[in-house]
């Protein structure tokens, strides 16, 4: 499953591309990351937890920053192994920055994969949970560049 | 052969199915359903990788869940058998994952305990490790060679068709079989129109009601395996192989089968339940749940390039035909598929110029092999949407341009066989007349249209393959049959017994069939691509003419005059002075064949019979929606001489409808491998409100000179014209055409729209 | 499946009291098909199932006054269907039963059970929306009355505390308004559905005097369509108005694509069965 | 409490069972009493081979806790018939070759049952609505349709 979108931000491209890769500050705009923990410059074990109703899934993944072209380009891989159900969740994110009209636009495509268990009975569940997840990313990466631009 | 027709009275008796009771009581018993005192139940944990190595595979969790018995990897297995891959064709598939995993789905490891459910629990807690490899799912793609899905090729030699198969590294092309007719690209030259279509299929599967089951009760000295298994004797043969024993002390077991389809054929979950049942000392019993079955066996999805070149006249006069069969993982029949599938491509046309190359090919996806037509539908899905797309582009009546071009009795087909008792013509005029085609049609009104559409097919059976009956008559004079055709449905034991009544002059209700059990029942090859009721049949009349022949031996014996009507006790009462003794008549069927000539696929015996049958359809399109309605569906069919025709026209209309299923919307969904809708909650397959308003079906007044009673297969006839006349009918009625299965109502919005400018966009 | 405890509370102030309002393994459990089907996928592991099926007789009445029905949350979907009151007061939903899953779902599946599993493809709750149908709760902190339209919150989400449970359905009076429930699948006739469409007017000679308009199944829950309803009001039907509201209705829906469908294409359903159910319902058997 | 012992009326006789929370009914049935009439196969309540009579309502067994049919009168399909005899739904479904491997059968028999208790002579669309919830993959529906209209000629009153 494929997920596309865009978020204007008012700030300049530079700090933008330095607040994003900023793992800890990126962990912070996705719903259910919690325990990041850096092992290197580019790889991070983190856990996520997601629901929907009342099934909840838990996951430990791993996060690997596979390219970072500053200022541009952030491409990081992700995989993880849900808890109790057997599966497997492989997902590439990847964010362009690029400045429009004097603000960044951050032009971001996560191609997910679930496989296993998940992937062939709980798919069509978790991909609606998806589109609800990246609705609430964008809010929060706006809402985090809004405070940033009013303190700055 | 056969022209010695007996009038017993049976043979085309609508007698009903013998095995009724048992199954309207609910008392049949299945596979699925049985139980062997201390049996343990398996569930596998399934690879999550498309393709990869094992790095690792840790069973601590699962091993620590109460109750469970043992968990096993693909190296415990080499413990017990060394060498342990299987396979039909090539021995490409191991028991369980073994260094590598090639799909989404493959067993990795399996839990053993009491309770099916703690099994299934801890197996949910094995994690294994992979270091993933780039992955192939398109068969075209698969083509180049580019991603390998294995090392290394392994051929099985189990069947003469397939003997010439060799071992094959760096390639994906488990077989590419070769037909060259003529000179295809000399005919095109004289062509004075050239047509070129790309046709593909998708990927389904057969979806029997009894998921696969096996229970395997291992002994040092023998094993008995419990199946659901379309052919217990390939099962046999192969579990043998795999213990390095004779045959003689493999016992395979078919109780009441909830059908097959193709999807049961060979060797399924019979030796990873014969593995674990070493390992752990106890019978053991593998039962897929309908969601696993996703990851087991599929049908091939293909891409098909047929060009044709037509002279001025309106004659083909030269086919090309390039198939790609995408077999997933292991490759199963799909080789078969290829082959057999390979000889007909070019349709049931008389065709100077062909060539036809047929590629079986490895991808990273469940694998393939043969379901209700051995790769016919397909092909007859692109030929026959080909062949009208010409009829059309020419200006021509798609049936005048069909008749034009038919292949008739007498005339070589493709292979260089010569056409017999193929009713191919009397197929199409029957459904032409059904349709009333040369008369003016009601073309619908405002947003909805209507449309009609028709196709027929050619296909030449499996050869060559063996059976033998054993007919036995007690001192009582009662009839017991063993065969080693399994009846999942199609009512052979009700037509085999038919067969032997009608030799011995008894009614066939009263000759017993004995469940199939290899340690009684003779070989058989497989109960497989409509070939039972032909080689079976003949074997079986084989047997229960031998047992006449000594019945009227024993008659003369003691004493009865020529024609006395004395009971069969009677004799053996006078010869025994009790009732006691037995006369056995035994009989071994295997047509004559000539395999085809390696690089032309030409032979002058390709096939011991012709198949052939066509549907005929009218539809309407409701343009707002894309949805399609089929009003009317036509089945006509030449099963030769009809041995129980209630039972023939219940396999056509049920064949038709499973093939309307593959037709309109069933699909297994495939994100990166993995099989996204495993469930029947979103896989669905045809329901009772599917059917038509209106089906006919008709085998058509035939007799097949060489079959036994006039008879002939019958079980995938009615798959083969569905798809296609569907397709030409949506065109018929809305002007699109469309090249890709399933014909679903988005799929044809979207034709609908392109068509009128305005495309529906991606979302 | 794995073991859990199953407790069969008699009351449901009982059922209420077991209830872990902080532990999402312990649930309540009407009819138990969709829960079921949770279990047995492994994506739902309970440790305490609460069974409501001895609450009893107070939980399963279908009562009518002055044309309203009230029906107990616990009333199976066929107790339901097989009502001479609510094919009286409400025929759309004896139509939408026929449907509904299958027989063997209905008369195991109850009304209360459908509403809070808030699965977007069920055909009952668009049904309640069009009629304006309301629920009752009870709750450790006492019960409300919720419009079905604001019970269902989000796919598989709903507006019910973990410690609430629904206790009774109301739906009232319909008057002369009549209402139509299309369901529109894409794959086997039968199926969940790709789209459902449930349009109940009121009409004041050949205007429309008040309509109801819910999509579901292609929208993550059903919702209504007040665009498509504005466009409505006020109009007589015809072909330019049916038009306008389906048009209203793509608008304002947002769709889910699924192995029934992309996103686009179900739009392109909606904005035709828009116009399709509103004439459905104003050829929908009349009310007494 | 994980395992309990329920008690209920099983094909006419009161009967004991020792079930786990976690098990259905047909479980139960295959497990306890050996009676496979009743199978299962989608696992989801969408083919009907497990269909059960629960109180003199089908219902699918594979999603119907084994537990909850403590108290209950529960019928399967080997209760039809005796050992001389068939129901006329089974002896028509007999006459009209109504099914194929059989595996979907005794579903569909049970369910044709309850449809002729409910309407003693049903058309076509009413016969394809009640039994719409039940699959047979040999599609014998065609047949099927016919052995009810069979059955219920057969079962009206003089």
């Amino acid at each position: 499953m494929k997920v596309e979108g865009e978020i204007s931000v008012d700030a300049p491209r530079a700090s933008v591309f330095e607040r994003l890769r900023d793992a800890p500050f990126f962990a912070s705009c996705v719903d259910g990351v919690s325990d990041l923990t850096a092992i290197d410059e580019t790889h991070y074990n983190a856990s996520f937890a997601t629901k929907v109703a009342f099934m909840s899934f838990k996951f430990k993944v791993s996060v690997e920053m596979t390219r970072i072209v500053p200022p541009d380009e952030i491409e990081a891989k992700v995989e993880g192994t849900p808890v109790g159900i057997v599966g497997r969740l492989t997902a590439t994110a990847s964010t362009k920055l690029t400045e429009r009209d004097g603000k960044t636009v951050i032009a971001y495509v996560i191609d997910a994969n679930l496989t296993g268990k998940l992937g062939s009975i709980g798919q069509p569940v978790l991909k609606s949970k998806a589109k609800e997840m990246e609705k609430q990313f964008a809010t929060r990466m706006a809402a985090a560049f809004a405070n940033a631009g009013a303190a700055s | 052969m056969s022209g010695t027709v007996l009038t017993g009275g049976q043979v085309g008796r609508s007698l009903p199915r013998l095995e009724a009771r048992a199954k309207v009581t609910g008392a049949a018993e299945y596979t699925h359903t049985m139980r062997v005192p201390g049996m343990l139940y398996a569930k596998m944990a399934r690879s999550t990788v498309p393709h990869g190595r094992i790095k690792s595979i840790d069973v601590s969790a699962a091993k620590a869940v109460p109750g469970v018995y043992g968990v096993y990897t693909g190296e415990d297995i080499k413990t017990v058998i060394p060498d342990p891959y299987y396979g039909p064709a090539f021995h490409d598939q191991p028991i369980l994952a073994l260094g590598k995993v090639h799909y989404i789905g493959e067993p990795v490891a399996a839990v053993l305990a009491a309770d099916p459910h703690v099994a299934e629990h801890a197996a949910a807690q094995i994690v294994a490790e992979y270091e993933e490899l780039p992955a192939v799912f398109d068969e075209v793609e698969a083509a180049e060679d580019k991603v390998l899905v294995h090392d290394e090729l392994k051929p099985a030699t189990t069947f003469a068709d397939l003997k010439h198969l060799k071992g094959r590294k760096d390639t994906n092309c488990a077989l590419d079989f070769r037909l060259r007719r003529g000179d295809v690209e000399k005919g095109f030259a004289q062509a004075a129109h050239i047509f070129e279509h790309t046709f593909k299929t998708q990927k389904v599967l057969h979806l029997a009601f009894e998921p696969h089951a096996s229970i395997a009760d291992y002994k040092d000295d023998g094993v008995t395996i419990y199946s659901s298994a379309q052919g217990p004797s390939f099962v046999r043969t192969e579990i043998a192989r795999l213990l390095g024993w004779p045959e003689n002390r493999v016992r395979i077991k078919v109780p009441f089968l909830g059908s097959g389809y193709g999807g049961k054929l060979y060797i399924k979950m019979e030796a990873l339940a014969l593995a674990l049942s070493m390992l752990s000392r106890r019978p053991v019993k593998v039962a897929l749940t309908m969601e696993e079955v996703f990851f087991t066996i599929t049908k091939h999805p293909s891409t098909f390039k047929i060009k044709s070149g037509i002279d001025k006249d309106g004659r083909v006069i030269a086919r090309k035909c390039e198939i790609w069969w995408n077999g997933g993982a292991f490759a199963d029949i799909g080789p078969r598929v290829t082959q057999k599938s390979g000889f007909t491509a070019s349709g049931p046309y008389d065709i100077e110029n062909v060539s036809i190359d047929s590629y079986a090919l490895y991808t990273n996806l469940p694998p393939a092999g043969a379901l209700r037509g051995f790769g016919i539908p397909q092909l007859v899905w692109a030929y026959e949407s080909h062949t009208d797309m010409i009829a059309r582009a020419l200006k021509r009546d798609p049936l005048d341009f069909r008749k034009q071009n038919l292949l008739r009795e007498g005339r070589p087909h493709a292979t260089g066989t010569i056409l017999k008792d193929a009713a191919i013509e009397k197929v199409l005029d029957t459904i032409a007349a059904r349709l009333d085609w040369k008369k003016p049609f009601e073309r619908g009104t405002g947003t909805v249209k209507r449309g009609r559409g028709l196709a027929v097919a050619l296909k030449a059976v499996i050869s060559p393959t063996t059976s033998v009956a054993i007919v036995n008559v007690g001192g009582d004079g009662s009839c017991t049959l063993y065969c080693g055709t399994i009846d999942m449905g199609q009512g052979s034991d009700t037509a085999m017994a038919q067969m032997v009544g009608e030799v011995l002059n008894m009614p066939a209700e009263t000759i017993r069939v004995v469940p199939r059990d290899t340690d009684v029942v003779p070989y058989d090859m497989g109960t497989l691509g409509s070939r039972s009721l032909f080689h079976m049949g003949h074997a079986v009349r084989l047997a229960a003419e031998e047992a006449k022949a000594k019945i009227a031996e024993l008659r003369r014996e003691v004493g009865e005059p020529d024609g006395s009507n004395a009971p069969l006790a009677d004799l053996f009462q006078k010869k025994y002075g009790m009732q006691a003794g037995n006369i056995v008549g035994t009989g071994t069927y295997k047509p004559d064949y000539i395999p085809p000539e390696a690089g032309t696929g030409q032979t002058t015996n390709a096939t011991p019979f012709w198949m052939t049958a066509g549907a005929g359809v009218e539809i309407e399109v409701d343009t707002e929606t894309g949805h399609v309605r089929i009003l009317r569906l036509i089945n006509v069919a030449d099963v030769g001489n009809p041995i129980n025709p209630r039972i023939v026209e219940t396999q056509l209309s049920g064949a038709s409808l499973m093939q309307l299923g593959f037709t309109m919307f069933e699909k297994m969904h495939i994100d990166n491998g993995q099989v996204t809708n495993a469930s029947f909650a979103d896989y669905k397959i045809p329901g009772i409100h599917d059917v038509p308003a209106i089906m006919e079906n008709e085998a058509v007044e035939a007799y097949q000179s060489n079959g036994p009673f006039g008879g002939k297969g019958v079980g995938e006839l009615a798959t083969f014209g569905v798809s296609p006349a569907i397709a030409n009918a949506i065109e018929d009625a809305v002007g699109v055409r469309l090249m890709e299965l399933p014909l679903t109502p988005e799929v044809v919005f979207r034709a609908i729209r392109a068509h009128n400018n305005m495309p529906l966009g991606d979302e | 499946m794995t073991p859990f405890e199953l407790l069969e509370p008699a009351s449901l102030k009982d059922a209420i009291a077991l209830i872990d309002p902080d532990d999402p393994t312990v649930r309540p459990m009407a009819g138990g098909t969709a829960l079921m089907l949770m279990m047995k996928a492994g994506v739902f592991a309970p440790t305490r199932l609460i069974s409501l099926g001895k609450i009893g007789d107070a939980l399963t009445r279908i009562e009518t006054k002055d044309g309203a029905l009230a029906i107990g949350a616990m009333t199976t979907l066929s107790k339901v269907e097989h009502s001479a009151d609510v094919a009286k007061y409400a025929p759309v939903i004896v139509h939408t039963m026929k449907r509904l899953s299958n027989v063997r779902v209905r008369n195991v599946a109850t009304i209360g059970g459908n509403l809070a599993h808030g699965d977007p493809h069920m055909d009952l709750p668009p049904v309640l929306i069009a009629l304006g149908a309301s629920v009752r709760t009870a709750a450790t902190k006492g019960g409300r009355e919720l419009m079905v339209e604001d019970l269902l919150t989000d796919y598989y989400e709903t507006a019910l505390e973990r410690d609430e449970l629904i206790a009774s359905l109301r739906i009232p009076a319909q008057g002369k308004a009549r209402a139509a429930y299309l369901k529109v699948t894409t794959g086997s006739a039968d199926d969940w559905p790709a789209l459902g469409v449930a349009v109940s007017l009121d009409m004041d000679g050949d205007k429309i005097k008040t309509a109801r308009v819910v999509a579901s199944a292609a929208t993550p829950m059903a919702i209504r369509l007040k665009g498509a309803e504005n466009v409505l009001t006020g109009k007589a039907v015809d072909d330019k108005t049916l038009k306008a509201a389906g048009d209203a209705a793509c608008d304002e829906a947002e769709m889910v694509a699924d192995v029934r469908g992309s996103a686009a294409y179900k739009r392109e359903l909606l904005r035709i069965y828009i116009g399709r159910a509103v004439r459905a319902a104003q050829q929908a058997d009349a009310k007494p | 409490m994980v395992t309990r012992t329920i008690s209920f009326t099983l094909n006419g006789r009161a009967v004991n069972a020792e079930v786990q929370s976690h098990h259905n009914l047909v479980e139960m049935l295959q497990s306890q009493f050996a009676l496979t009439g009743a199978r299962e196969s989608c696992g989801q309540g969408l083919c009907g081979c497990c269909t059960v009579m629960v109180d003199g309502l089908a219902v699918s067994g594979c999603l119907f806790l084994a537990m909850r049919a403590d108290g209950t009168e529960v019928t399967t399909v080997e209760n039809l018939a005796t050992p001389k005899t068939l129901d006329p739904v089974q002896q028509a479904f007999i006459d009209c070759g109504a099914f194929q491997c059989g595996y979907c059968t005794s579903g569909f028999i049970l369910m044709a049952k309850s449809l002729l208790a409910e309407n003693p002579d049903p058309n076509d669309d009413e016969i394809k609505d009640y039994l719409a919830g039940n699959l047979c993959r040999c599609a014998a529906y065609p047949e099927i349709i016919d052995a009810v209209k069979t059955a219920a000629r057969n079962t009206k009153p003089a």
